[in-house]
């Protein structure tokens, strides 16, 4: 079973929660990156998400089973978004379930985590000025970096 | 030897290509990246980087083969 | 607004969860306690929550108004069952939004914590070998305390 | 004076009723389920409850008037 994965279309968040449910699952946590209106202070109107593919689905594939050890969970699945997003699209889905609370919250927020810092997707920002520009983890633009 | 690399997010648009085939005498990552560097101008050191070969991460100093596929990643932003 | 309420009917996840969109939410945090097949090594196949419901939504909805404050949310809403409950059922559901993901994990574990805590509400596990009682948060039954 | 008390959870299962109303010369929440602590036998001593009263919790040596609803919630488990 594949537990995480990249989508060129909207996230049926539905399907992907009935997906983690399983009947020693006493606690399910899940948590969506949308996009939203603002960034550092600059208004966004849309952006994209580029993946080197290939390396962020065994990357993420990777991450999401180590969580599955890690904090002994029932399931857990995480899908992010390619393509171009608009304003209350959902980037980033993850939802575990597990025994107890603890182990629920903790992993779902380590693996978004590991997503952040270890998957190769980049995000591009289109801003209202016209602007755009790829992000990098410090959250300022890189493209205008001096050489 | 003949390597494909391929280039994503500020990468790409400072290179203004996604993909290249070079013929290099060069036979690690770091060098491959430093004639890239050259190439196309691009800010980043390679401290600032990762580099995969053939879909998987490998160390800056690991070697290239004909056919290989070379990645540099800049700092992710996913999420 | 009303941001916390008891439910005799199953929780309609997807509307709440809609309940909590806003334009400026880049992080959406949802848990969901289920009803789990088995408790402190027993088979549970059923259980009632009862609540003092009064007092049970003044506390809910303090709680969850704490939580908008002190985490800076755009919105949240947490629902608690009452009634008679099966394996799988959705007993309580909470759900914040916020600008970043740090804040809706922390607030959503919060309220959570909260409602555990300080809400008068009581589970009465239905065992699979006949047996029943009422839980006390250490997780033992009480209805065979010594007197 | 008369006070109407209601019980929960195992409280309930121990009183065998889930309401009742008594005439009482006790006139502090503490002394109230003293009283009832005596009629029903319940196990839990004060430190392990809390107290309600008209709908919102209260400290034990509050004063309780005629009408009031009086409400002895035992540890919680909800969630």
């Amino acid at each position: 079973m594949i537990l995480f994965r990249l989508s060129e279309f909207a996230i049926d968040i539905e399907a992907d929660r009935r997906a983690i449910d399983h009947p020693a699952a006493g606690a399910v946590v899940a948590f969506e990156g949308r996009v939203r209106d603002h960034n550092d202070g600059r208004s966004v109107h849309a952006l994209d998400y580029q993946a080197y593919e290939r390396l962020a689905e065994s990357q993420g594939e990777r991450v999401v089973r180590a969580a599955v050890v890690r904090f002994g969970l029932h399931r857990a699945v995480a899908v992010h978004r390619v393509g171009s997003l608009v304003i209350g699209d959902v980037a980033v889905w993850v939802g575990v379930s597990a025994s107890h609370r603890d182990a629920a919250f903790d992993a779902c927020r380590w693996i978004i985590d590991q997503i952040k810092a270890d998957v190769p997707i980049w995000k591009n920002e289109h801003y209202a000025d016209g602007d755009s520009g790829w992000l990098h983890p410090d959250g300022s633009p890189t493209s205008d970096l001096p050489e | 030897m003949s390597v494909r690399i391929l280039y994503f997010a500020s990468l790409a648009d400072r290179a203004g290509c996604s993909e290249e085939c070079v013929d290099s005498p060069a036979s690690t990552a770091n060098s491959i990246y430093e004639e890239a560097r050259l190439r196309h101008g691009f800010a980043f050191g390679i401290e600032s980087l990762r580099v995969a070969v053939n879909g998987a991460f490998v160390s800056w100093d690991s070697a290239v083969s004909d056919g290989d596929e070379v990645v540099f990643i800049p700092p992710v932003s996913g999420g």
